[in-house]
């Protein structure tokens, strides 16, 4: 691996941008908090036409010394590209970083067990439920999003099972993962509006929305019609959007993107780069739950120690999220 | 009211339509005017009535000098004009058309029509026309649609009135009837300019006459001078309006429709139990005043009509539920009512349009493969045959002329082999040059042995062209008659009337 | 329309598009300026502002053209030609863009509004993906195989809307509208099937097309440029061919010219109107297995991108003409291979790249505009294609 | 009856495609099931004078029920067709019954809020109806509007931003039509000034728009989102008594004053055009334009001033995705939907209300299957999300069939040009 005096980081992001509110967003957000150790810059995969192996070349011709790919569908790209040029280091965010099932010296995969925060997300949306009845809906049904969905339903029917309360969770049946509640894209504000109305009219005062930045258009109709608090995924959503919207946030899904790239920047700041595969998990930060902000005084005491425990006790193993 | 034009001049790029036309037309005059095809007629009308602007020269109504910009300028100025393409909007009623331009409101905001009912029904009434001004347009004969032009122009009383080629789609009946109509108006004071190819009407209505040639006056005479001579004045050479049909063998049926029903798209019944015969070497031509169901029942010839029962059949094949293509290669030409329309695809070249029906046959294709060498040449034989003017036949149909469009659909039609010709008012807006082309065509391909089937609203073509007349009315044929039958009888049948 | 194919282009046919170009460009250029705020800082002091409003937007589009041209940085010692490295990445975008603007301006010339080139893309890259990487064959006939696979998905994706708008009269553009949508949630769908996964991995991206089924390299394999840019040209020479060399062709500009006079003349308009749609959307569905089988290799739900779309307007752009539509696929690849490289350096949002490709189009549909804006009235100029609305 | 014509024809088809799925539905959804459980219909969303609250009743007696209906309703639909008469209310009443019959099927044991899910359907389809009312208005007087997509995007995305600058509902919702105006401006300056082909201008100012709003929304809607990108939302309205009417009243008068302005527009949308002067004329101009200047009507400053109205409809539709609904502008928040509009417009036969039955069809089935999708079905969620699509297909092919639009739609005019 090359020892630049401050390296020179660049990030082959999703279509999404730095403005996605979601995992691209964080990894910019992580990227920025080093940049003290290493000049970071950034692309994004061109949203008519995304050629991943084009955007990742583009970064091997800027002559960066370390490459992050964002997004899962950049995996091939950034597999590719560390074969080629043993020269530079690469990570991938969402992936393992193997390629065809070995580990090479310039890769390192960066994962994040969400299911795992998904988990407490579900128990946490089940004990402040007053109907006993709380949903999730993704952007598109594919595995990052699918992941904190069954996390969630699991976690809520975990708390449904300790405290002999019936919990009903739409949108999602970890039974039955081709089935569940999608909006089919992640830009259709309105139509995750009406699918948060149609929660809420099945009595769901808990709503996990998985959909980048729609998470928005759940929040508006929980603080329009007061029928329900949301939960934010990736990143903390109570900074994100509107003052006007703060009441509604229980909670966010923190998805450790940002945590991740910035300590493969260190490392490589550091002459430290290293293939060892990251897993965002509960124990070491690279996931877990925001905080409760606004609504802190409404969750009850007891459930906020519960979900502390809970936390601990997946971290521990002694409690499985899966 | 006097109407006078002093050296207008019009060109579109290097054509000079208009070349400093000099015109006056007197208080109550019918002032006609004779030109072949893009004499220039159309273009002159147009600028009087502020569709297109002159390059140079004035206009003076009542001797003093008019801007015509626009033509409400022409209809404040008491100028109404009768396109020649006609006005009308088809999905519109009589109504709508008429107050179009015109609206009152309501107090309500809503559109005012009774006041244009009663208008309509007081001029309807005042020259015996029968219009409802509740029909849509799309669905009236064009001679009634004509009226309704007509009768707009007399609501917003006109004080010239421009009719253009109201008559090539008007049958004799009609055209007597407007003739009169012209004579009553032109009695209460109103001009009229009144351009036609036919010089019979000419000579029954005009006062006075002006003949335009590419552009130019080229003269004016009166009503009495021959036919002969006016023509001869219209197209700078001689021409024979009369041509002569040699006696000749009739062969064999060829073509035989029995018990023949069509219907429209909306389920009316618009043609019922027509039957006929066709034999080799014979004209028959279907005479009838427009709307009587000719068009539908020539379309059928080629199965273009899709509600059909009975039976035609062309030698012993039968046609009815075949496809068009199926009924074209059995032998039949067709030469549509509308060669604008249906007979010619505008934005082609005059070679690919001489091949629209046949290019996939030899020797224009091998296989799928098209052989431009090949369509050029036998482009250039067909023109040359059929006398097309043009610079090349790689240019677009649409800078041919009226008469030359119509020569193009001929070559393509009669230059293949072909048992029966059916032709659907053929000369149509042609000048008499063109018209006397076409008929000597018609005539010579019944002489060579084949069957010819006439679709014609002009009582003096058929009578020319036919062997045997068949009269149709209300969709159903009337009677079939020699061609000895005299105009007078054969315009009564047409009217509907069968006397003992 | 009996010219040759290359009689229809000339140099002075150029000036127009170049001087469009241009002009878009300054526009754009003028957006990039003006919405920085290094150079709105400077909004104070007139001149510091336009030098640096010249530079932001300067750098942008050095960045641009060495993104999709030619970028010396790029070239390693006895390997010059490394620098012309961006040009491959052109060409590779231009290939499918090609291939489905043809698509859309084949059936434009038969009278039909082909807005579903996008749906019969993904079909298309769906077949040659699966035949890809599913079967084993021989170098060139998997290849083969493959990428017909694409086609016949595309032309029977496509073909069905001739059929329906045939059979029953529904409107092309409402059935295309509909079926691209329908397509991407099917593609989603099969991507979640353990067909279409890779064994021991659960994210919606198909296994890569084996090496054997594969578009050939054309510059080694420093290069990414492959066969498919010669596919698309071929193809385009092709539906030349077809259109104007054909009795097929000659049916499809017939009836979609003039309808009445076509039923006249004995050419069947249901027949026109499904093999019309068959032919585009086999080309669009070669599109899309050229795009899987030249440089994309794994499916994904993304695999389309904008090209159904992007096709309409390089169709539109090319005036419905082969040559046309080439000559604007290949701006469209190089301004969308720059616009990564753009973003890159100096951080300009891709986006930029839309207003531009926008404004191309315009101003080139418009050349009235463009020459009274360069007092240019002598310049003569090829009449726009007529539209013709809805009723075809 | 022999020989049909072609309409005939079509409606025929219609009749017996009814019939038989009528038939199907009843044999499918009311006989076969295993029965047993109920399905529960909820009829109130909020406190408005109650009716029923809930209808809990057995999903196959439903079934039955309501396929008995349609097949009733089939059966006159087919007797008011042998009378030649008009089957609209009939096949209405076949297809709704149809719809009940199914949603009882496909909702046995679970709870379907009845009022919410047309409510909802409603809501889906308020861009569609504003923009497919932009259609009508340019397309009527012969401009093709494909710019729709444009127009709404630039109206959310103005309202959106001068909402959040001025911290007023108001100012966006005054600034969207002038944001779809500027889009059509162009769309009138190039097809009627420079007559350029309208199917190019339309797709080319879409994607001027996109790139536009795209470009923006990183420069500067993102670095200074809290000023420029936090707007209010509109709070919806309850029209004095009516919006207690049972099941109606929730449904069109608790809603925002954009869906009031809908109506109003709509209503008076249908009446100019066809009842005033502006409307006979703009049809004119629309058909045969050669016609109406011939009586002196000035046909390109109509057309322009009504593409120029018809973008400030669609623009006003647009601010219904920020300050309608979420507040901020969503990149490409649209997603599209203007191009259903666009085939709403065309489904409907350029008409105001054939357009608004359209898109309430497409927003209605996009709804259902979101509600389906919530209380569970064993179809995969791809398929579900395709079923609006799919059902707008079988809608215009089996009932629809061949359209004409406006005789001069998409011909600039030229004077003097052919006739
Ligand atoms: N809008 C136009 N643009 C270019 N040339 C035109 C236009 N209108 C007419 N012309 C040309 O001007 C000439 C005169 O046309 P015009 O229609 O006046 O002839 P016309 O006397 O009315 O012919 P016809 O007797 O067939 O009606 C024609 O040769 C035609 O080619
Ligand atoms: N815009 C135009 N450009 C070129 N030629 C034109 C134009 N308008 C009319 N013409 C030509 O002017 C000539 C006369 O016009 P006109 O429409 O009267 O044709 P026509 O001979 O009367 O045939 P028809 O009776 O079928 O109209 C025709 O050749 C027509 O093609
Ligand atoms: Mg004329
Ligand atoms: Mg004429």
């Amino acid at each position: 691996a090359s020892q630049a005096a401050t390296p020179k980081v660049c990030l082959a992001l999703d279509t999404g941008g730095i403005d996605d509110h979601s995992f691209n967003a964080s990894a910019w957000a992580g990227a920025q908090t080093v940049k003290s150790l290493a000049n970071v810059s950034y692309v994004v995969a061109d949203a008519n036409n995304p050629d991943y192996t084009g955007e990742v070349n583009s970064l091997v011709n800027n002559k960066c010394n370390l490459i992050i790919g964002v997004g899962f569908l950049i995996t091939s790209a950034i597999d590719a590209a560390a074969v080629k040029n043993p020269t530079i280091n690469f990570a991938q965010v969402d992936d393992p970083g193997l390629v065809n099932g070995k580990a090479i010296a310039n890769l390192r995969g960066l994962t994040f067990a969400t299911n795992q925060v998904g988990f407490l997300s579900g128990y946490l949306a089940a004990g402040y439920s007053k109907t006993g009845t709380v949903a999730t809906y993704g952007g598109i049904n594919i595995p990052p999003v699918t992941i904190y969905m069954d996390g969630f339903a699991k976690g809520a029917a975990y708390y449904a099972k300790i405290n002999k309360k019936t919990i009903k969770v739409l949108g999602w049946d970890p039974a039955d993962p081709k089935t569940g509640v999608f909006v089919g894209d992640f830009s259709s504000q309105n139509k995750a509006l009406q699918i948060t109305k149609n929660f809420e009219q099945q009595g769901a005062d808990v709503v996990f929305p998985v959909a980048g930045g729609l998470e928005l258009a759940s929040a508006q109709e929980a603080a329009a019609s007061k029928k329900s608090v949301v939960i934010g995924v990736d990143s903390d959503a109570y900074g994100l959007y509107p003052t006007a919207l703060h009441g509604v946030w229980l909670n966010s899904a923190l998805k450790g993107v940002g945590a991740s790239v910035a300590a493969v920047i260190k490392d490589q700041a550091a002459g430290k780069f290293n293939n060892a595969a990251y897993v965002g998990t509960l124990a070491n930060g690279g996931t877990g739950l925001a905080g409760y902000h606004d609504l802190a005084a409404k969750v009850p005491g007891s459930l906020q120690n519960a979900v502390r425990a809970l936390g601990k006790a997946i971290a521990t193993g002694t409690v499985s999220a899966n | 009211m006097s109407l006078e034009l002093r050296g207008i001049t019009k060109s579109f790029g290097a054509l000079v339509a208009n070349d400093s036309i000099d015109l006056r037309v007197e208080r109550g005059e019918i002032h006609a005017i004779l030109g072949e095809n893009g004499a220039g007629k159309s273009t002159l009308m147009n600028i009087v009535y502020g569709l297109l602007k002159a390059d140079a020269g004035e206009i003076y109504v009542n001797d003093t000098l008019q801007e015509i910009n626009e033509p409400s300028d022409a209809l404040a100025a008491g100028i109404g004009m009768v396109h020649q393409h006609f006005m009308l909007v088809p999905v519109f009623t009589v109504a709508e058309n008429i107050i179009l331009g015109h609206e009152k409101s309501k107090r309500n905001g809503t559109l005012d029509l009774d006041q244009i009912r009663a208008d309509i029904k007081r001029v309807s009434d005042e020259f015996g026309f029968e219009v409802n001004p509740d029909d849509l347009v799309e669905n009236l004969p064009v001679g009634v649609q004509q009226r309704v032009e007509i009768i707009r122009a007399l609501i917003y009383d006109a004080q010239v009135l421009i009719l253009d080629e109201p008559t090539a789609v008007l049958t004799p009946q009609e055209t007597d009837e407007l003739l009169k109509i012209m004579q009553k108006l032109a009695d209460k004071g109103t001009s009229i300019i009144f351009i036609t190819h036919k010089l019979r009407e000419v000579k029954i209505v005009a006062d006075k006459i002006t003949i335009i040639r590419r552009g130019k006056v080229v003269g004016t005479a009166q009503p009495s001078a021959s036919q002969e001579e006016l023509a001869s004045l219209m197209v700078g050479r001689h021409v024979v309006l009369n041509p002569d049909k040699a006696a000749h063998p009739i062969g064999e049926v060829v073509l035989s429709v029995k018990d023949l029903a069509i219907k429209d798209h909306f389920g009316r019944t618009i043609v019922k139990n027509v039957s006929f015969d066709v034999k080799a070497g014979e004209v028959l031509a279907i005479a009838g005043v427009q709307g009587n169901g000719q068009s539908e029942l020539a379309q059928a010839m080629i199965n273009l009509e899709e509600f059909v029962e009975g039976s035609i059949k062309l030698g012993d094949d039968e046609i009815v539920g075949k496809s068009v293509k199926r009924a074209l290669d059995d032998g039949i030409a067709f030469v549509p009512e509308s060669r604008e329309l249906d007979g010619l695809i505008s934005t082609f070249s005059i070679a690919e349009n001489l091949i629209l029906d046949r290019h996939d046959g030899a020797p224009y294709a091998k296989g799928i493969n098209l052989n431009p060498k090949v369509v050029k040449e036998q482009a250039q034989e067909d023109t040359k045959l059929f006398d097309v003017r043009f610079q090349s036949v790689d240019d677009p149909i649409s800078s041919l002329s009226g008469g030359n469009k119509q020569k193009v659909v001929l070559a393509r039609e009669l230059s293949r082999p072909v048992r029966l010709i059916v032709a659907s008012q053929p000369t149509r807006g042609l000048d008499v040059g063109s018209i006397e082309f076409v008929h000597e065509r018609i005539l010579a391909e019944r002489d060579m042995g084949r069957a010819v089937l006439l679709f014609s609203t002009e009582l003096d073509e058929v009578l020319a062209l036919a062997d045997r007349v068949a009269v149709m009315y209300r969709g159903e044929i009337l009677a079939i008659v020699p061609s000895t039958v005299t105009p007078q009888e054969l315009g009564l049948l047409m009217a509907g009337v069968v006397h003992a | 329309m009996r010219k040759p194919l290359l009689r229809s282009f000339s140099l002075r046919a150029l000036i127009l598009p170049a001087l469009a170009f241009a002009l878009s460009m300054f526009f754009g250029g003028l957006l990039i300026a003006l919405s920085d705020s290094n150079v709105l800082h400077k909004a104070s002091h007139p001149i510091a502002f336009i030098k640096a409003a010249g530079a932001s937007a300067g750098n942008a589009y050095l960045a641009l053209f060495q993104g999709a041209i030619f970028d010396p940085g790029l070239a390693k010692p006895h390997q010059w030609y490394l620098a012309f490295g961006p040009l491959s990445e052109s060409l590779v975008g231009a290939a499918p863009l090609i291939l489905a603007g043809l698509s859309v301006a084949l059936a434009f010339r038969a009278g039909l509004f082909n807005i579903g080139a996008q749906g019969q893309f993904i079909f298309g890259a769906m077949a040659a993906s699966y035949v890809g990487f599913h079967f084993h064959m021989p170098i060139g006939i998997h290849l083969v195989v493959a990428a017909l696979a694409g086609t016949l998905l595309g032309s029977i994706w496509g073909g069905m809307v001739g059929l329906l708008k045939a059979r029953t009269g529904a409107h092309e553009v409402i059935v295309t509208i509909m079926l691209n949508y329908i397509a991407l949630y099917f593609l989603q769908w099969i991507l979640g099937t353990t067909t279409f996964l890779i064994p021991g991995r659960n994210d919606p991206i198909a296994p890569p097309v084996l090496q054997s089924a594969r578009l050939p390299l054309l510059a080694g394999s420093n290069f990414r440029l492959n066969a498919g840019i010669l596919v698309a040209f071929a193809v385009a020479v092709f539906v030349w061919w077809l259109l104007n060399r054909t009795t097929i062709g000659f049916k499809f500009r017939a009836a979609g010219a003039n309808t009445f006079a076509s039923k006249t003349a004995g050419i069947s308009v249901p027949f026109v109107m499904t093999s019309a749609m068959a032919v585009a959307g086999a080309l669009a569905g070669l599109a899309g297995a050229v795009h899987v089988l030249g440089d994309n290799f794994q499916l994904t739900s993304g695999v389309a991108g904008n090209f159904g779309f992007d096709a309409i307007t390089v169709a539109l752009l090319g005036r419905a003409k082969p040559l046309g539509t080439v000559l604007a696929s290949l701006l469209f690849g190089a301004l969308g291979a720059g616009a990564a490289a753009m973003q890159a350096k100096t951080n300009t949002p891709i986006d930029i790249v839309l207003v531009i490709q926008a404004l191309v189009v315009l101003f080139i549909a418009a050349p009235d505009v463009v020459k009274s804006i360069f007092r240019l009235k002598s310049l003569k100029t090829a009449g726009g294609l007529v539209s013709k609305g809805w009723n075809g | 009856m022999k020989n049909l014509s072609a309409a005939e024809l079509r409606r025929r088809r219609g009749v017996y495609t009814m019939a038989i799925l009528s038939l199907l539905a009843f044999i499918g959804f009311g006989l076969i099931p295993a029965s047993g459980r109920n399905v529960t219909y909820g009829f109130i969303l909020d406190k408005e004078w109650i009716l029923i609250h809930q209808w809990v009743i057995g999903a196959k007696s439903a079934s039955q029920l309501f396929a008995g209906i349609a097949m009733l309703g089939s059966i006159v639909a087919y007797m008011q067709f042998r009378a030649r008469k008009t089957i609209r209310v009939a096949s209405a009443i076949t297809s709704a019954g149809l719809l009940m019959s199914f949603l009882s099927w496909a909702a046995a044991g679970k709870f379907i809020p009845f009022t919410g899910l047309l409510q909802g359907g409603l809501l889906l389809s308020v861009p569609l109806i504003f923009g497919s009312m932009a259609g009508v208005m340019s397309e009527r007087s012969g401009v093709v509007n494909i710019a729709i997509e444009g127009e709404l995007l630039a109206g959310a995305f103005a309202s959106g931003v001068i909402a959040s600058l001025t911290h007023s509902t108001t100012w966006g919702l005054l600034i969207a039509p002038f944001a779809g105006a500027m889009i059509s401006f162009l769309l009138a300056l190039f097809a009627i000034k420079y007559s350029i082909d309208q199917i190019i201008l339309g797709f080319v100012l879409n994607v001027l728009v996109y790139g536009l709003t795209d470009f923006l929304y990183k420069r500067l809607l993102i670095p200074y989102q809290s000023t420029w990108n936090s707007g209010p939302t509109l709070q919806p309205l309850k029209i004095p008594v009516l919006w207690k009417v049972p099941i109606l009243g929730p449904i069109f008068f608790d809603q925002t004053i954009i869906v009031y302005i809908m109506y109003l527009a709509v209503i008076f949308i249908h009446l100019s055009l066809f009842k005033t002067k502006w409307g006979l004329r703009t049809r004119a101009v629309g058909e045969h334009p050669t016609a109406a200047d011939s009586v002196g009507i000035n046909v390109n400053r109509l057309r322009f001033k009504n593409v120029i109205i018809a973008g400030m409809i669609a623009g006003f539709g647009g601010a219904y995705f920020t300050v309608g609904a979420v507040g901020s502008f969503g990149k490409e928040m649209t997603a599209g939907e203007g191009f259903i509009a666009l085939a709403a417009m065309i489904f409907g036969r350029w008409s105001p209300w054939g357009a608004v039955g359209a898109s309430l069809l497409f927003g209605f089935a996009d709804n259902l299957q979101g509600v389906l999708s919530i209380t569970g079905t064993p179809i995969p969620s791809q398929f579900m999300l395709m079923a609006p699509y799919i059902a707008t297909i079988i809608a215009v092919s089996g009932f629809v069939g061949r359209v004409r639009a406006p005789a001069a739609d998409g011909a600039p005019y030229k004077r003097g040009g052919n006739a």
